[in-house]
């Protein structure tokens, strides 16, 4: 692939490289030297195990389990690898399709098939995991993440003095929301108020059907030297470099330093969703090329060479999948469909005469219709 | 007369319209290689080529600013918002440009644009994807609103809107996309290439259509539900009632005459819309037609519509969304009087 | 009791409600050394300083979007937008993420951002600063919409907005501002700080308020319009007429209760509004006043609002918005019932 | 004046220096190289008048003949500069404060008071000047320039192969305006559809009250490497660099290479508009320095300097200056008020069923009114 602007390769950075070797950054390894195997092992196995979750959730939906799914399927490395960077402090504001990062929050993922399959919008409570509710609305979150970040930075989380108290926001969105103008604008309120914020594009290559050069003709990345932010681009297959440039972004922010953008250079394996259909826009080629590139092979090569990688491990990963979505089959089945009137719950924090009527009519009418029906 | 569902015949539509007219082109997002994402773009791409069908970068008030900028050089873009929850975004340049261009500049400007937005519920879909925003528009003069509920309409209609040199909101009611009707192709065409095309053109989408006649009471409704009244109506036939229902058609401007026509026969009005009902467009209706028809009315007008709530997880929208038992008991409640 | 105008008693609300509670921020454009430009904010940020009182870049959607990451984290932002017709970009922050996130969380995340709007028009300003858009905003779940016409109401209600852990549209009639009155400023400060005062103070929100009793005519209102019908009201007094006028407060929800009271007492209801009356706050209100008033009327509920037509050039704004001559007219329409 | 990010003047393209002494630029000197002396005496009449037109009309809305007026004053450089490097096929997109560049579209100056005068909100044809109407929306306007330069382009108006019958859109917007979604977008969609068109922001250092560095921590040209489009900072207050700058954008986007973006960094020496109030946000130093750096007097320095500015020239554009002014004063007190139905007019292009119901009702009740007081 000799791409050039927005899907070139140029210029990532990378410390593994895609036949699994180890590559060395003058700037980005001191970033990644506190790994540990076991750490390249957890990454290994939530890799593995977002994986499995997103391919059980394909097919439930294709069972009609669920009404629609949106597959992470090759973005494993950026998200995993950006997720292990965030710690205690820090606050993530997900697009929604980071179910791995939601698993390095801590989320039990079947949970988030709940959105999918009809029940209701949001299934955690986002403060219990540092991990906000999916965003449907392409970029509006940003600003969100935007505003959390400055109300972090009030509250004497950023540059205290004690950097283990600091915290930071890391905010996922795509290429293509890029385009957006919240995202433009939170890109610049981030900057004027130098918020505390980790703009986390990764760049798929898609938005949908349309490659990234309909959002930009050059790398998008770019878009922080319009604003005056600090922005990278790394190899978003490669978790190791991922891990290292969200750890170095976050720790930027932290220490006070203002917003980073990151680019995470990837692609997606999959369809957009189970409603899409790839063939219609990309070829065969350009998938094979790509399959190559799988993050979890890279890593389990490297892994492999290294001799970190021991079979009785990788079994008891592999048995974690099969339990993971076996559960989650069995669970989404178990769910109840909510009560009618739940439709009127939470509307507002406080009683609001319009929808306390229209359920007290609504609770008037189920009444007397089951009674007519009695 | 050709079989088509709605979805293929409004896809026939804007085939037909930029044959007529090269002026005529399409923008969106998906809208092009992939053919949208409930394909009713399909094909155009691959036979108009991507200077007549672009796939737009993700930006909705980007593409309707874009297309607004276009339209002052002649052009007639119909833009696609991928979903009712996503035009949002494009809401300024709706409003404040694209509905007012042609009055601050004294009819100088002339913005013949289209809106079309896949809209309203009932197919299971995530947050944002069943949303129906029409009166936010409505209230809004400048632009015209219409909704097709049959393929004959789509067919028809999308040529008109595009054909009109007002702005035009298309609602496509999605969940009625892959149902099925006759089309006749030729009357359209004939209309529009008659001196005077555009403006009879613009003149019928801006009528009502008695969709079944009746005498006890009247059902207003327009794009998805279309079909939900007249489903009442044939079920309360057999109990002896007799319905008469009206597609709307248009919302801005209301056919105030064809609704009051027969509100003043039957002195009983229901409309049904699948927005909610608080300050929706069934407010607009219902305070018309008792304006009008005052003094012939035996019941109020009543709404079955949305509740005040977001639209909510699809397991619900059953509930949420008028259905045939509300709007029966609607029925009920106003023959009571 | 303090005379105050209605931009000073904003004024002296917003600088109660910062000094009760130090998550209370002002966030807007030119809110800050400025003092906004109808000085509303004024002093403020000389007493609170930039971080309490902050100038933002100029993006609306920027700053409700941002509004809403700070109020998730406690805060209570206070966000001014410039003039009405500026509130567009910002349409999508406020009716997809600011008004459903309670709801999509379950509960889980409250947003209490407030949203100041001068609106309306009648002070001769250019294109855009005189616009009625509240109806796009009630039509949406999740917000509460409010409007206050005094000086007493403009310093409760903004402290009650700041309170009230639900979105609140505060629309503000930017023609009312120097406006003067009495006002109490213990009262809502007692009720804010009991057990409870969040609570009381929205519910106390939610209600309007029988501005003059009548029992020939209801004359409802809201904003700028409230001192139209009360002029009218004063007028009709001396011609034998009885007018009640309702100060509705709040669109959002609806008081229905104190409307249909007064519908059922009088018999015959006018709502007079700025906005253009197609699809605006008006056939709402006449469409729950005849469904639960039916039978109570006389005569259809009348409308006197805008035209659907965009806001004119100033030197035709007096003829664009109810005026006196109309609100007359409509009476003496009505009372020929 | 020493400072950074957006208020510094570092790069700024300059080809008169403050003191009104010429200066060469490597690049851009050969682009004003065919700027005669008649072009510079016009650019320093269209200067002159510009201003004698603002000040009368800020005089006109003191004595209350207008609602609100909008000066430009400090910008006629900028203005003068860039319009007159417009020619024929060229189009223009004015944001509000464009008196100047009005001036060299053939706009008959007073014409604009109509729409503060409350008359209507637009008061040309903007096809027979290429001169669009005012827009008061902040950036909406950037969002049209890019359509219609789109348009343009599948006109053949570009890159023809006849450089005179190609032409390009000039957009101007203020530095506040960079922060909205809309300008983002615009920046995008232009870069993404390589449209022909140079988006022209006058940084005048002010956004109302608000001060560049609430919209920016880096110069605002820089705005254009984030999206991969040129950019160029010009002295906005030295006419011959704003010309020669612009006729060098102009060219290149006419030429097919797509958008430009320039800032012309400049000062707004008066206030935001009439109800403004510029002591309760900048210094009087502040606009003492900037009166230095008047562009008129620079201009007027040079000129002088160089013998091309002959007494009886000035005194000829004095004279038609005054009689500018008092042709606008006589002028704006002719124009009758709009009838009272004119609101019902070009609502829609074609009948509208509820435009033509309400203006029946409202022709009964003017007659019954009438009559009745009659
Ligand atoms: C405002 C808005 N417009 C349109 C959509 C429909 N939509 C959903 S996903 C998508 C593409 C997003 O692409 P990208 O940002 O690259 O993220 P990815 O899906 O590739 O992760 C679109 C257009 C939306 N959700 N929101
Ligand atoms: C969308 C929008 N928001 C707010 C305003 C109110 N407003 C008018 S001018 C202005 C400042 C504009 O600053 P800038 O872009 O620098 O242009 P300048 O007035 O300095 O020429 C503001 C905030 C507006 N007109 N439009
Ligand atoms: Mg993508
Ligand atoms: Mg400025």
């Amino acid at each position: 692939m000799s791409a050039t602007g927005p899907l070139s390769d140029e210029g990532l950075i990378r410390l593994l490289d895609r036949t699994g070797a180890r590559l060395e950054d003058p700037f980005f390894s001191q970033y990644a030297k506190d790994l540990t195997d076991d750490d390249l092992r957890r990454f290994w196995r939530e890799m593995t195990l977002t994986r499995a979750f997103d391919n059980e959730a394909t097919s439930l939906q294709r069972q009609g389990e669920l009404g629609l799914w949106v597959p992470a399927l090759g973005q494993e490395a950026a998200q995993i690898g950006s997720g292990n960077a965030v710690r205690k402090p820090d606050f993530v504001f997900p697009s929604y399709r980071e179910h791995g990062v939601a698993l390095t929050r801590g989320i039990d993922l079947p949970v988030i098939l709940k959105m999918f399959r009809g029940i209701e919008h949001g299934s955690w409570v986002p403060s219990e995991h540092s991990f906000h509710l999916y965003t449907l609305v392409i970029g509006a979150h940003t600003l969100h993440a935007t505003g959390y970040a400055m109300a972090m930075d009030r509250d004497g989380l950023v540059a205290s003095g004690k950097p283990e108290n600091d915290g930071a926001v890391i905010c996922y969105f795509g290429d293509g929301a890029t385009s957006q103008g919240d995202v433009n604008e939170a890109l610049i309120f981030a900057a004027v108020n130098n918020a505390p914020v980790v703009f986390f594009c990764q760049n798929n290559q898609f938005a949908i059907s349309e490659p990234t050069t309909r959002q930009s003709r050059v790398p998008l990345a770019d878009r922080g030297k319009g604003v005056g932010i600090p922005s990278v681009r790394v190899d978003g297959n490669d978790v190791i470099a991922s891990y290292a440039v969200s750890n170095w972004a976050l720790q930027y922010a932290r220490s006070g330093a203002g917003p980073v953008l990151v680019e995470a250079f990837t692609y997606r394996m999959g369809a957009h969703t189970t409603s899409d259909d790839p063939t219609r826009y990309r070829t065969r080629a350009d998938e094979a090329y790509w399959a190559e590139r799988d993050p979890i092979a890279r890593l389990t090569t490297y892994m492999e060479n290294a001799g970190i990688l021991p079979d009785e491990y990788r079994e008891e990963v592999a048995q974690e999948a099969k339990g993971l979505g076996r559960r989650t089959r069995e669970l989404v089945k178990t769910w109840p469909a909510p009560s009618k009137t739940e439709m009127f719950e939470h509307v507002y924090a406080e009683p609001h005469a319009t929808v306390d009527a229209e359920r007290a009519w609504f609770e008037r009418y189920e009444r007397s219709f089951l009674e007519a029906h009695s | 007369m050709t079989t088509m569902t709605l979805a293929g015949a409004i896809n026939a539509g804007l085939r037909a319209a930029m044959e007529r007219d090269s002026k005529v082109l399409l923008m969106g997002e998906d809208i092009g290689p992939l053919g949208g994402v409930f394909r009713v773009t399909d094909g155009l791409w691959k036979d108009f080529g991507g200077e007549r069908v672009m796939d737009t970068p993700l930006a909705e008030s980007g593409i309707v600013g874009t297309a607004i900028g276009m339209s002052m050089r002649g052009y007639r873009p119909v833009v696609e918002i991928q979903f009712d929850g996503f035009i949002f975004p494009a809401f300024d340049q709706i409003t404040t440009s694209l509905a007012k261009m042609h009055y601050r500049s004294r009819g100088a400007i002339t913005l013949p644009v289209v809106i079309r937005v896949p809209f309203a519920g009932g197919i299971g879909a995530v947050e944002h994807h069943s949303e129906s925003p029409e009166a936010l528009f409505a209230h809004t003069a400048g632009l015209r609103i219409v909704s097709p509920a049959t393929p004959q309409d789509g067919f028809d209609m999308i040529q008109q809107a595009i054909a009109s040199p007002d702005p035009v909101m298309f609602f496509e009611p999605k969940a009625r996309y892959w149902d099925k009707g006759e089309v006749d192709t030729d009357r359209v065409a004939a209309q529009l290439s008659s001196e005077g095309g555009a403006s009879s053109a613009t003149d019928e989408m801006a009528h009502a259509r008695v969709a079944r006649e009746g005498s006890d009471v009247t059902i207003v409704a327009y794009g998805p539900t279309v079909r939900l009244a007249l489903q009442a109506a044939a079920l309360l036939d057999g109990e002896g009632a007799s319905v008469e229902v009206i597609d709307l058609r248009t919302i801005s401007p209301l056919d105030t005459e064809t609704v009051v026509r027969s509100a003043r026969k039957t002195g009983r009005v229901i409309v049904v819309h699948e927005a909610p009902s608080a300050f929706g467009t069934g407010a607009e209706i219902a305070s018309r037609v008792t304006e009008e028809a005052f003094f012939h009315l035996h019941a109020p007008v009543l709404r079955v519509g949305g509740f005040h709530a977001p639209y909510p997880g699809s397991k619900l929208e059953h509930d949420y969304l008028p259905n045939l038992d509300r709007v029966l008991d609607a029925v009920d409640r106003v023959l009571m009087h």
